[in-house]
């Protein structure tokens, strides 16, 4: 139905797609998955109209198509859900949902329509977000939630979703899912990234497999087991993706006693000991974010730090740094990175007075990132600007930057949101590494195998409230439970 | 959940009240200072000398919203207030002193106030250039320009031509006069345009994010277009009603308008870096400014030489009022 | 408010340049005198820094203050006339200064300097100082039609007397903008007999461009409107300020306590009072020589 | 791997070579029409005049850099002015006319510049409120107090003490005055200070993304403070160069400063809305600028009424130079 044949695409002299061949099939899923910087955005961006190709040809219903914008090929039915959000933050849900295709009603709008239809959008997503919520104070998954609606709402006959799963919870993934397969069997075709494999085997049809630019596998998705994928992806045997647990706790680094952040959470309190990993576990919106970011002087917040023993107030996040305490933040677009700046300026702002000689050492600086792309495996252009890196490259310069200030505790929030399995393997090894090192970490992640994997403890909220500490080996079932409210399921608000 | 979202809507409050409350405070303190202030001359003297600020302002409010400046708007209306007296001057041979030479006049401001307005806009949108340095050039432009045509001194309106023109400043409906209607009538629409239709919406997703309206399938250079050109145009409906009360242009005409347009917008709750706008507050911000320099002239207990000094404490108490206290995050 | 107190509304341009501080000082001064000597009386006094913040003045001062008369020193006289025309016919006095409206019988009292005699007294001393002809620069004001009047009337007076005006630009009667466009005048003509400034705080600015040149080619600087040091120049005979034409801000102050006395009085002064440019000698300055006055 | 980037380089190019092309066809424009244009008296008297602006433009560039803006530059600076020389004045008579007393007076500057921009800066970032707004109000508030110190008139420096201030204006080392050895050395530090430490990349980072910035633990309020003060402290430098000049203050100094330090600031290339500046392109800018004035002066082939317009056209043409005929995505 929609396919690119022999397309190649360059940014300036750099060729990142080598003559990529795709065929999409109506009522078909297609998973495209490869490693991070593989080019999937690429290709995706290609096929639904937003980049025209270097060479090659797009063709749809068999014809050659030239989309001029994306306008042209939404007027074809083909949407796309990005892999950064593409939301106008101060407009409301609502106002997102139907930019570019407002209802009306003569020459005004028909907002109580188009109320009624956002309703009904996220109704069918499960997601209980009011319409007339400004996007700028949604929590991540909530606009992902929003994206998602966005792309249902145009008749699509080829949607393309790129890594649409990455900031949502296992419950929301299959409610997606629910949706995605609705719409297959409504006959529309569907490309879908996402480097989670299981939901591709889960969910995929068919399944091409990229790596450095090219198309390395082709066919039917039950040919393949995620072992498999991962292999291919990576193009090497993958081994055990957890390091193993050898945890020496020492000292008390972190204890935390009524940490309250109006609004969020409250009377949070743990503890944490040097070389030990902390999970915190909880559905979105149980507050963890906030809570830390409260913590790290980010937001308000009250309640009694004590570092090293040493009791603390920490109302601003460079007073944090000063302990050694940094937080790695969820959101790598709007808080983590300056996309319109190049690697080197972004990777070194955090620790910027280790370069500070008077003057900024440049050198010193360039020779950073050359370590930092090494020991991070960060692909792509040096040269270039941060928000054309793939967004999984984005990630890791994130983690190379946030710990290049060489903190001695670190509260790591969603550590490997959009990054591949290969990645992935060495981050836990660095997680790990950093904590045998002697760093206290806090992990925050909403994959419970991720929680499972790494921690030495873990700890569940809800509502803003510590609802259990759990050791090493907890169950995915245990989490839950503690995470739901023992006694009730999802408990109206 | 619900307790979540308690500071937002509590922050939304406070930037609604705001003005108003600055608003209804200078109006109590004129009260009090005064007892003629509130007297139906006074009322609709400020309202009337509001309007062509006010009109203009509506403009900018969108211009800004989408993420724009336009600091020609003063040195337009002075230009265009010459070139109205100019053309209607020259026809008062040929066709008269009567009412069609007054139309053709306005119609001269209306496309003359549109050509400025689409010309801004081209450069801004085609060429791709700051809408700082497009406006402060052409600002430059019209200034001159008008300077030139009055070589050097006033353009005056045939006097024959003014007496007949006059009643569209001072002249009304029901004591209501025709720049108070005006206004009213540009506000409302304003209002409806930048709330109720896909405009209004598209403005504030440019403002907020052009990449994602761009995404969006919102035609992002003809929305930013139409903001300077509707812009022009108010300039020339405010020009309209201007002439009738002055019956002259000059090089001083309309001199420092795009910066009392520009804060009224903002004293109003519009964002200066765009994405989010609100046409009433433009007008409390207007009837702000206005009043503060109404009030100066209430009482005399200061030396007329400290009145920019208050004038500047107020516009910056105004705004503080909006604030719940505490600094943006 | 008893009924025997009487309003007058002051309405005059704000003091943007130097003749025009003079004129407010004057004003301001005028006015507390005034107010001590006359306790019936009550002033209003309120500086407009264009055509249509006066408007508003004086409308506001007709709506909320009920003046019983107007001094007003009109920022143009066009915009001016159709307001101070409302404000007659309310039944106040009006006392119009320095520039008059664009239409005749409106005012019961006109103070007024003379703008084409001011051009006209420079250009005569020009020509009498230069008698075999030289070449000069001008520098003109801010562009409105008291400064085309002015150029006119100088341009008249050194008609056919051999007196080459080399270069014309405005300075806007700032000291500053003065002294860039002498500066660049002086790096454009090699040869510049002498300079009408046409207004003493320009010709400040042009002596200073002179000056930092180290040009000896230029005899003389014409200035104008009196300003004290330059007065004293001309008085403790200086080669540079040979002579000054006098435009005097406190004109305002004359208008005002003529409409005061007048409000006091139950003969009303009314009619004409045109205060002539006079030339400004060594032999005449102390006449003319205010210590004591901003300007 | 290497040249990867091209197209950016390409873009990047022309930005760099726009502005610096412009200024050359500028003054290969002045050469033609006039040869006293390159003549050593004309070249030191256009850097000298430039300095007073293009010291408060390099410090203009770090506060739009870092995404906020001053408008009341010029008025600060007409303060200033005023403040200096009324101190001077009254220190005469204990003091006697010497160098101390011009040393207190520079103290005085320098001490009220920090304080004027300290004072902006904390309005800014511990009231949160826009820095149009704050500024646009001290601009008023400062241009009325130097009216009200100078009593509507100007404030002149004692005569013998300004002879004795005057070098620091006429005089300088080997034929090259203070104001262009202060005007370089500002501009060297400055350029130093954005591109190569700490707090010229703070300052880009908050510009580009203020939360960014935030979350990588810059002190954002006090990065921006620092802004605000250092472009206080820069107008008292400036203003210390100005008043030997002519002696005096009014309340016309300064007049549109603050318009003039923005568009040299942007057309050098720094972006309005903040996240990248350049200190070298805003002396380019400031250049540009007094060059069209001083070519203006140096020929008259069109009526001087019309100069405003030729500036205006100019400015967008400087800056369309430094676009490679695209408009931007
Ligand atoms: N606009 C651009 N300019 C320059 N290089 C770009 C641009 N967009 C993408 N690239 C480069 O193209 C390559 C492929 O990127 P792409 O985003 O397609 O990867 P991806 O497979 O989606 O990776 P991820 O899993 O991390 O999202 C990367 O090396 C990236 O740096
Ligand atoms: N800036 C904000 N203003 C108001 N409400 C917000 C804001 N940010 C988030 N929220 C709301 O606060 C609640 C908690 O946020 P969030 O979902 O980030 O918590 P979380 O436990 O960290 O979840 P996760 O990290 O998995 O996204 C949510 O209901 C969210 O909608
Ligand atoms: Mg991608
Ligand atoms: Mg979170």
């Amino acid at each position: 139905m929609l396919a690119l044949k022999n397309v190649s695409r360059s940014f300036g002299p750099i060729e990142v797609l080598h003559g990529v061949d795709i065929a999409l099939r109506p009522g078909r899923v297609h998973a495209l998955i490869g490693e991070n910087g593989a080019g999937k955005s690429t290709t995706m961006k290609i096929m639904a109209g937003y980049q025209p190709p270097s060479s090659g040809q797009v063709a749809l219903d068999g014809r050659p198509v030239a989309f001029a914008d994306m306008g042209q090929a939404e007027a074809q039915g083909i949407s796309m859900i990005h892999q950064e959000f593409n939301l106008a933050e101060q407009l409301t849900v609502e106002q997102n949902i139907f930019l570019g295709r407002e209802l009306k009603r003569g020459p005004l709008l028909d907002k109580p329509a188009m109320r009624a239809r956002t309703r009904e959008l996220l109704d069918r997503l499960e997601c209980r977000v009011a319409p007339d919520r400004v996007v700028s104070t949604l929590s991540n998954s909530d606009k992902q939630m929003v994206e998602i609606a966005k792309a249902l709402l145009r008749d699509t006959r080829v949607l393309v979703m790129d890594e649409p799963t990455a900031v949502l919870t296992r419950a929301e993934t299959a409610i997606l899912l629910r949706q995605v397969r609705a719409l297959r069997d409504a006959g529309t075709a569907v490309l879908f990234t996402s480097h989670k494999l299981d939901e591709v085997e889960d969910i995929a049809d068919d399944l091409t497999i990229m790596r450095d630019g090219r198309v390395v596998w082709t066919g039917e998705a039950s040919r393949m087991d995620q072992h498999a994928m991962a292999n291919a992806m990576v193009g090497r045997e993958k081994s055990d993706l957890f390091p193993a647990k050898v945890s020496t706790p020492g000292e008390v680094a972190l204890e935390v006693r009524d940490l309250t952040v109006p609004g969020f959470s409250h009377d949070v309190g743990f503890t944490l000991r040097r070389g030990e990993i902390l999970g915190v576990a909880g559905l979105i919106g149980s507050g963890r974010t906030e809570t830390f970011e409260g913590l790290c002087g980010l937001r308000p917040a009250t309640g009694d730090v004590r570092i090293f023993g040493e009791s603390v107030r920490i109302d601003h996040p460079w007073q944090a740094q000063a302990l050694g305490l940094c937080y790695l933040t969820e959101d790598r677009k709007t808080r983590g990175l300056l996309l319109s700046k190049g690697l080197r300026e972004n990777l070194t702002l955090q620790a910027l007075a280790k370069f500070d000689r008077g003057l900024i050492d440049t050198g010193a600086e360039e020779r950073a990132l050359d370590q930092a792309i090494a020991d991070f495996d960060i692909r792509g252009d040096r040269a270039a600007l941060v928000g054309n890196l793939s967004g999984g490259n984005q990630q890791k310069l994130l983690f190379a930057k946030t710990l290049l200030a060489d903190p001695r505790i670190i509260v790591i929030d969603e550590p490997t949101r959009g990054i591949d399995i290969g990645t992935k393997q060495q981050m836990y090894a660095l997680i790990r590494k950093l904590a045998s090192e002697g760093r206290a970490i806090v992990v925050i992640s909403s994959e419970m195998q991720e929680v499972i994997g790494l921690a030495d403890r873990i700890l569940v909220m809800r509502h803003g409230r510590v609802t259990g500490e759990l050791g090493a080996n907890a169950t995915e079932d245990a989490i839950v439970k503690l995470a739901m409210g023992v006694a009730t399921e999802r408990e109206p608000a | 959940m619900t307790d979540a979202a308690a500071p937002a809507p509590r922050r939304i409050r406070m930037t609604v009240i705001g003005p108003i409350l600055a608003l209804v405070l200078l109006v109590v303190a004129g009260a009090l200072m005064n007892p003629n202030f509130l007297g139906w001359d006074n009322v609709t003297n400020v309202l009337a000398r509001s309007a062509f600020i006010g009109i203009i302002a509506v403009g900018m409010t969108f211009v800004i919203t989408a993420g724009g400046l336009d600091l020609s708007v003063g040195s337009m209306a002075a230009f265009i207030a010459g070139l109205m007296i100019l053309v209607m001057n020259s026809l008062v041979p040929t066709m008269g002193v009567g009412i069609p030479v007054i139309l053709v006049g306005m119609a001269v401001a209306l496309l003359a106030g549109l050509a400025a307005g689409l010309l801004n806009g081209i450069l801004i949108t085609r060429l791709g250039i700051e809408a700082f340095i497009v406006t402060l050039g052409s600002m430059g432009i019209y200034r001159s320009l008008v300077t030139w045509l009055a070589d050097g001194g006033t353009l005056s309106l045939d006097f024959n031509l003014r007496s007949l023109y006059q009643p569209v400043y001072y002249g009304g409906i029901a004591g209501i006069t025709w720049p108070i209607i005006v206004f009213a009538v540009v506000v409302v629409l304003g209002e409806i345009v930048m709330r109720s239709t896909a405009f209004g919406r598209h403005c504030a997703a440019i403002g907020s994010n052009e990449q994602v309206a761009k995404y969006s399938s919102v035609r992002v250079d003809r929305v930013r277009l139409t903001t300077y050109a509707a812009l022009g145009l108010l300039v020339g409906i405010a020009t309209i009603m201007y002439v009738p009360r002055l019956g002259s242009a000059s090089s001083a005409t309309g001199m420092l308008w795009e910066l009392e347009a520009i804060a009224a917008v903002i004293i109003g709750g519009t964002v200066l870096k765009g994405g989010f706008g609100r046409v009433w507050g433009t007008v409390i911000g207007v009837l702000i400014l206005t009043l503060i320099g109404n009030l100066l002239n209430l009482t005399d207990f200061v030396s007329p030489y400290l009145n920019g000094a208050i004038q500047g404490a107020i516009i910056v108490l105004a705004v503080v009022l909006q604030r719940d206290g505490k600094a943006r995050a | 408010q008893d009924g025997e107190t009487k309003v007058i509304g002051v309405s005059i341009p704000a003091a943007t340049h130097g003749w025009a501080g003079g004129m407010n000082y004057f004003a301001q001064a005028a006015v507390d005198r005034l107010e001590e000597t006359y306790p019936q009386l009550d002033f209003v006094l309120a500086t407009a820094s264009d055509p249509a913040k006066q408007v508003n003045d004086i409308e506001d001062m007709v709506a909320t203050r009920n003046i019983d008369a107007l001094v007003v020193l009109p920022f143009e006289s066009e915009p001016l006339t159709g307001p101070v025309q409302n404000v007659k016919a309310s039944g106040a006095w009006i006392t119009v200064v320095d520039r008059g409206l664009s239409q005749d019988g409106i005012e019961d009292l006109y103070v007024a300097g003379d703008n084409p005699g001011f051009g006209r007294v420079a250009g005569e001393y020009m020509a009498q100082a230069m008698p075999d002809g030289g070449k000069i620069v001008v520098l003109r004001g801010i562009p409105t039609t008291i400064d085309n009047e002015r150029v006119e009337g100088f341009q008249a007076a050194i008609e056919g007397k051999n007196i080459e005006v080399l270069g014309m630009e405005h300075g806007d009667w700032n000291r500053d903008k003065a002294f860039t466009v002498m500066q660049d005048f002086l790096s454009k003509y090699p040869q510049i007999d002498a300079v009408w400034a046409s207004d003493d705080d320009m010709a400040v600015g042009v002596l200073g461009a002179i000056e930092a040149a180290g040009r000896d080619d230029i005899k003389f600087v014409l200035g104008g409107a009196g300003m004290k040091e330059m007065v004293k120049r001309t008085m403790d005979g200086d080669a540079m300020i040979p002579a000054n034409v006098t435009y005097p801000p406190a004109m305002i102050a004359t208008a005002i306590e003529l409409t005061a006395v007048g409000m006091v009085s139950p003969a009303p002064v009314s009619g004409d009072f045109i205060i002539g440019s006079v030339l400004v000698t060594p032999d005449n300055a102390e006449t003319y020589y205010y210590p004591d006055s901003p300007f």
